[in-house]
């Protein structure tokens, strides 16, 4: 590969041969020049064709928000694709670096807003790791019966939008309605819909309100015996939804890991990598769940159709951990949730990086404090990012059908993309 | 058309003393001014009714602020697009784009002509009837590349190619399945595809050769859902990946041309099926086909249409989309050869006098059939509100909940 | 491997290109010379015995009152194999500062290296496609840097909001003036 | 939303004929408005939970379309950044006349939380396009939504298509831009 100076559209990595991206061991890591795949020279390859660039997005159906994907197309097949993202860019970090601790967790909320709770139990995570707070078991056991509520909300937006990209759209909004219920049990709890602010530095920003034992339970209940098995039936096992995703965009595991896919995009390709089970946090390593994997039941391992159904496995062991941690809650002594929340948050100097396993994946927050009240540096590493970087290798020969799919099983969130 | 002279000579006898072009014009306009308001007023019928089915299968109420239960809904809708602006963006072939939706509303209208709803209620019956209508509809298709290539727009363009790809490609197992009640009745012409079939639900042509027509009849009813762009063959117009595919580029009454043009497709695939398959304009019964001096035969038809229409929305808001190469493997690969060996079976049949006018046991399959098929119907929706109630204990009163 | 054995295992094959590092941390790390970060980084990925696999963030940050200023590129480094992490770090000069790229050994690291550049402006030699990653191509300047002062304008869009904007933003009520009246749906309750 | 400019659109006085057939012409337009399927952030997501089975906007007629030339209403549900922004105002004006803007959310409204220190943030939609509609919340729940479309209803019904439009303050027919954006 070329040098290429900065900020120009590397023209001189145009003149080289455009490198074989193929699926690398993890000796070589696959690369791809993508500003040689897009440059004239590689239109000139096949004299015979004419190729077209097509321009997904940044408004599209299909792209979830606001990604745009220049894809190179030799009539319906993609010859190469580029994600162009940054227009959702907010400038979350900035703003991290200009207000205090607590008044980071609102933005976090505003990242991965599909699953604001998760964002905001890691950042909490991170800046109590960071000032050595200990929160208490009842306020652990809050936060998973929360992020686990969420994991199953967010799954539900994931699969039916998938759904919904594949062509069905009756699924969706199914699911639309049963994430609902969802939702009132998060507005009863702190009075929010959709961006809660709900868990503090050291603790949480409202206690259960009496009864939410007894509706979790009903909830969960419905979603066990009617919601659950419905989605499978509907959508997951329909013949023409696993011919769409069974055999496309195939990720084998170790191009997986050297894209640093995590949650259930790297669990679709067969490592059974956990957070929740590998570095517990939360008291999760206490209840008993398992890891979804895909299993390559219609295809190749590793397809959009696995890393669909890794979502799907994980919705009903969420629903698992949530059983446990209501018996949990019933039994367990409750204490004051704001007993362990700092006055004013002034973590000593020093820098951490902690990761939670949100429901996209791997959440890491990177804070550096400078003993001041507010964050020197925060940096939020977030999975759906990663999960883009790796889109123009799956997305190579693909149908532009497929591309929509791909996305799809992605699962990204482009607030947490740009941030 | 000879009804509507002689009806016009029955209330005017003056009428007689006409020109004869004067008389074959009028009696041409009249039948044409019918269907074309059936035409151009069916779909605010057609789109109400789907987006309520879609509300019901979807757990939601639909259109109900406009009129009531949201009636009027597809009246504002279209009264509106009337007053909408027309854009022609720039780069587009305005002719072309122009007579994109025309085609398309052309190709969709034309079959008409030769529909029955009656023994003599029919604008014309040609004797190359079948032929006419596969003629005809492939007008769309011409159509659609049109307004795809006129539009200047790469998703329009995509959709426009998609679309004729697939138009072909299920143009072929449809052909080839019209032949197979052709061969049986030995005439091109819809009227006396039908007559065949008089005598009763068990005389159908979809009872005929038991094991073989049904599934012709499947076959066609399939390509011609995928004539009519319809999940799960939407892809010229797959929303999630084509934007809105060949009218993309198209806004105003322009585009209300093409959503025109695709209902009433809808309706004209399924009165031609129902016309070779389910007997047309005759009811299932020989007593049901007119009640008193009330011939009852176009209410046959619409019926057994709608029931079809219906199906296709069932269809539409149930399945995913397919895939391009999938699309075509399903009509080269699977629907294709299936209608070859039928019309090879069907016409060995035919011609083998033993069988020439079906197999012994087809009298006696067609009424049980019908039964099981409605009991089935009938079973299902006792276990749906079964189920429902089931799931209404399931979702049991959340205690102090909000 | 604890962050101890990581360390001892990195200075024994790079010595003094280690040039520092803080185990007691909560997120142990070392700092290693710029110039040898690509080669740490594959030793760090090729070792059996660490056996990164995994680059989990690659992130800036601004120093401009250390001394002497400089920025750092952390990278956060996690074996899938051995469930270990470690983080490396670099420094740079604030002016013109350039990092050999890391894209070779993950992947990943060409979209992070390319949001770095972005915000920081740490060019990564090497690199296969170092262009903006979030900010449009013509963006002037790296605004995660600490010195970094919003313009008024970018494109004729304002940046930094005037004063008669806040006026008219933060007038409460009237965020709903406009051609429209809008009136909350809760305005009813908060009047009562 | 804007003028229109038409062989009939506002060149009639006022009568009891171009009265009743400006009734009928804002009564279809008002319950079809075609939103266009476009979320940007947040929003985006209580705009879909609005389109769900439990608020659906289809009964007030509204259903979305991808693309802007068959869209109505555009709602602009999430955070306008200044890359977005150029093309938020092309698919504006990519729409087909007469065309209907809601602002959803205080990021749309006035760039909301991210006012003060996002240097990537447009300081609201208004800056680009015309508003019709705010709706305040972060974000808005669906109840606000419908609210904010049923009141963009009630200004198309006093809305003039066919007859000449007078310069009151106050009426929509009046409203100008000036004044108000910038």
């Amino acid at each position: 590969m070329s040098q290429s100076p900065p900020g120009s559209n590397t023209a001189a990595a145009a003149h080289s041969p455009a490198p074989v991206g193929g699926v690398g061991g993890p000796e070589s890591p696959p690369t791809s020049n993508r500003a040689a795949e897009f440059a004239p020279a590689a239109w000139d390859a096949d004299p015979d064709t004419d190729e077209m660039v097509l321009n997904m997005g940044p408004q599209h159906p299909a792209t979830h928000g606001v990604l745009r994907v220049e894809l190179r197309t030799d009539g319906e097949v993609v010859k190469a694709a580029r994600p162009h993202i940054g227009y959702l860019h907010r400038c979350f970090e900035k703003h991290a670096e200009n207000v205090d601790y607590p008044g980071v967790l609102p933005y976090t909320d505003r990242m991965d807003y599909v699953a604001a709770m998760g964002n905001t139990l890691g950042f909490s995570l991170a800046v109590e790791r960071l000032s050595g707070i200990e929160t208490s078991p009842y306020v652990n056991t809050i936060r998973v019966v929360m992020a686990e509520l969420q994991r199953i909300a967010s799954h539900c937006v994931a699969v039916g939008t998938y759904a919904m990209d594949i062509g069905a759209f009756t699924p969706f909004l199914h699911l639309l309605r049963d994430r609902e219920k969802i939702l009132d049990l998060f507005e009863w709890t702190c009075g929010a819909r959709l961006l809660y602010n709900y868990n503090w530095i050291g603790g949480v920003s409202h206690d259960l309100p009496d009864g939410f034992v007894r509706a979790g339970r009903d909830l969960l209940r419905e979603f066990d015996s009617v919601t659950w098995p419905e989605l499978v039936d509907l959508i997951i096992m329909n013949k023409i939804f696993i011919k769409r995703t069974a055999e496309v965009g195939v990720c084998p595991p170790e191009l997986a890991v050297s894209y640093d896919l995590t949650g259930p995009n790297l669990r679709g390709s067969g490592p059974p990598r956990d957070l929740r089970k590998d570095a517990p946090y939360c008291g999760y390593e206490s209840y008993d769940f398992e890891v979804g994997v895909g299993e390559g039941k219609f295809g190749p391992l590793g397809s959009c159709f696995d890393r669909n159904w890794v979502r799907v496995v994980e919705m009903r062991e969420s629903s698992k951990i949530l059983h446990q941690a209501l018996d949990r809650l019933e039994t367990m002594e409750k204490t004051d949730v704001h007993e362990k929340v700092p006055k004013r948050v002034k973590p000593p100097k020093g820098e951490v990086y902690v990761r939670s396993e949100a429901p996209r994946g791997q959440l890491g927050y990177y804070v550096v404090s400078d003993g001041g009240i507010n964050p020197y540096r925060v940096k939020a590493k977030s999975p759906c990012f990663t999960a883009m970087s790796v889109f123009h290798h799956l997305a190579r020969g693909m149908m532009i059908a497929d591309i929509v799919a791909l996305i799809g099983s992605l699962d990204i969130v482009l607030g947490e993309i740009d941030r | 058309m000879q009804l509507t002279h002689d009806l016009i000579v029955q209330l005017l006898p003056a009428f007689a003393e006409w020109p004869l072009w004067l008389r074959v014009a009028i009696a041409a306009a009249v039948p044409a001014i019918v269907c074309f308001h059936f035409m151009a007023l069916g779909p605010l019928v057609y789109v109400y009714a789907e987006r309520k089915i879609s509300g019901f299968m979807q757990d939601r109420l639909g259109p109900n602020r406009v009129g009531p239960y949201g009636l009027l809904q597809t009246v504002a809708d279209a009264v509106k697009l009337l007053f909408k602006e027309a854009i022609f963006p720039r780069g587009v072939d305005r002719r072309l784009f122009v007579l994109g939706p025309i085609m398309v509303n052309v190709g969709a209208f034309l079959p008409f002509v030769v529909i029955p709803w009656g023994a003599r209620l029919q604008p014309a019956d040609l004797n190359v009837g079948v032929f006419y209508v596969i003629a005809v509809s492939s007008l769309a298709t011409v159509g659609l590349i049109m307004a795809g290539w006129a539009s200047n727009n790469k998703y329009a363009l995509l959709g426009a190619m998609r679309s004729a790809a697939q138009i072909v490609s299920y143009e072929i197992p449809a052909v080839m399945i019209l032949l197979v009640p052709v061969m049986i009745v030995g005439s091109l012409s819809l009227q006396d595809i039908v007559a065949v079939q008089e005598g009763g639900l068990h005389n159908w042509l979809l009872f005929r050769y038991f094991p073989l027509m049904p599934v012709a009849f499947v076959i066609f009813f399939a390509a011609g859902m995928a004539e009519t762009n319809r999940t799960p063959f939407d892809i010229p117009e797959a929303e999630s990946e084509l934007v809105a595919g060949f009218h993309t580029e198209y806004s105003g009454f322009f585009f209300a041309m093409f959503f025109m043009a695709e209902y009433t497709e809808m309706f004209v695939i399924s009165a031609v099926s129902s016309v070779l398959f389910l007997g047309g304009y005759l009811a299932p019964l020989p007593a049901l086909q007119q009640i008193g001096p009330l011939p009852l035969g176009w209410f046959w038809l619409w019926f057994k249409a709608w029931s079809l229409v219906f199906v296709m929305m069932w269809l539409r808001w149930t399945l995913p989309r397919l895939r391009v190469d999938q699309l075509m493997y399903v009509a080269w690969k699977v629907l294709l050869p299936i209608a070859f060996a039928l019309v090879i079976a069907v016409g060995w049949f035919v011609l083998w006098p033993v069988t020439a006018d079906g197999f012994w046991w087809d009298r006696y399959v067609g009424w049980p059939l019908t039964l099981l098929l409605v009991g089935f119907l009938f079973v299902v929706m006792v276990r749906a509100l079964l189920w429902n109630r089931a799931r209404a204990r399931a979702l049991a009163p959340q205690a102090g909940a909000p | 491997m604890d962050a101890k054995a990581i360390h001892d295992k990195l200075v024994g094959r790079f010595g003094d290109r280690v040039t520092g590092a803080d185990l007691e941390a909560a997120s142990p790390f070392a700092t290693i010379a710029t110039e040898a970060i690509a080669e740490v980084a594959a030793f760090c990925k090729s070792e059996p015995e660490l056996a990164f696999d995994n680059l989990m963030c690659l992130s800036g940050v601004d120093y401009p009152k250390a001394d002497p200023p400089r920025m750092e590129v952390v990278y956060h480094l996690l074996s899938y194999r051995h469930h270990h992490t470690f983080a490396l770090k670099v420094h740079v000069p604030r002016e013109s500062p350039s990092v050999p790229t890391v894209e070779g050994v993950w992947g990943v690291a060409n979209f992070h290296e390319r949001e770095c550049w972005d915000l920081f402006g740490i060019a990564f030699a090497g690199h296969s496609d170092l262009r903006r990653i979030l900010l449009p191509d013509d963006w002037d300047g790296h605004p995660l840097r600490k010195d970094w002062q919003d313009p008024d304008y970018y494109n004729g869009l304002h940046v930094k909001p005037t004063a008669q904007m806040a006026e008219r933003a933060m007038g409460g009520e009237r965020i709903g003036v406009g051609p429209f009246d809008f009136t909350p749906p809760n305005a009813h309750i908060e009047e009562g | 939303m804007s003028e229109t400019q038409g062989l009939i659109q506002n060149r009639f006085g006022d009568g009891v004929l171009t009265a009743s057939a400006d009734q009928v012409i804002n009564w279809a337009r008002k319950n079809s408005m075609w939103s266009m399927t476009f979320g940007l952030a947040c929003c985006a997501i209580e705009m879909m939970a609005t389109g769900g089975t439990r608020y659906d906007w289809d009964r007030f007629g509204v259903i979305p379309r991808g693309t802007p030339r068959q869209s109505d209403l555009m709602i602009v549900a999430g955070t306008v950044t200044l890359k977005m922004a150029t093309r938020i105002k092309r698919l504006y004006e990519q729409m087909a006349e007469p065309k209907y803007v809601i602002s959803m959310g205080s990021c749309a409204n006035n760039g909301g939380p991210y006012w003060r220190h996002g240097y990537h943030v447009l300081k609201g939609v208004d800056e680009v396009i015309p508003v019709d509609v705010y709706v305040p919340g972060c974000p808005p729940r669906p109840e606000a939504l419908l609210y904010g479309i049923m009141k963009l209803q009630e200004r198309i019904q006093e809305d003039r298509v066919l007859r000449r439009r007078e310069l009151s303050p106050g009426s929509l027919a009046g409203a100008t831009l000036d004044g108000w954006t910038k």
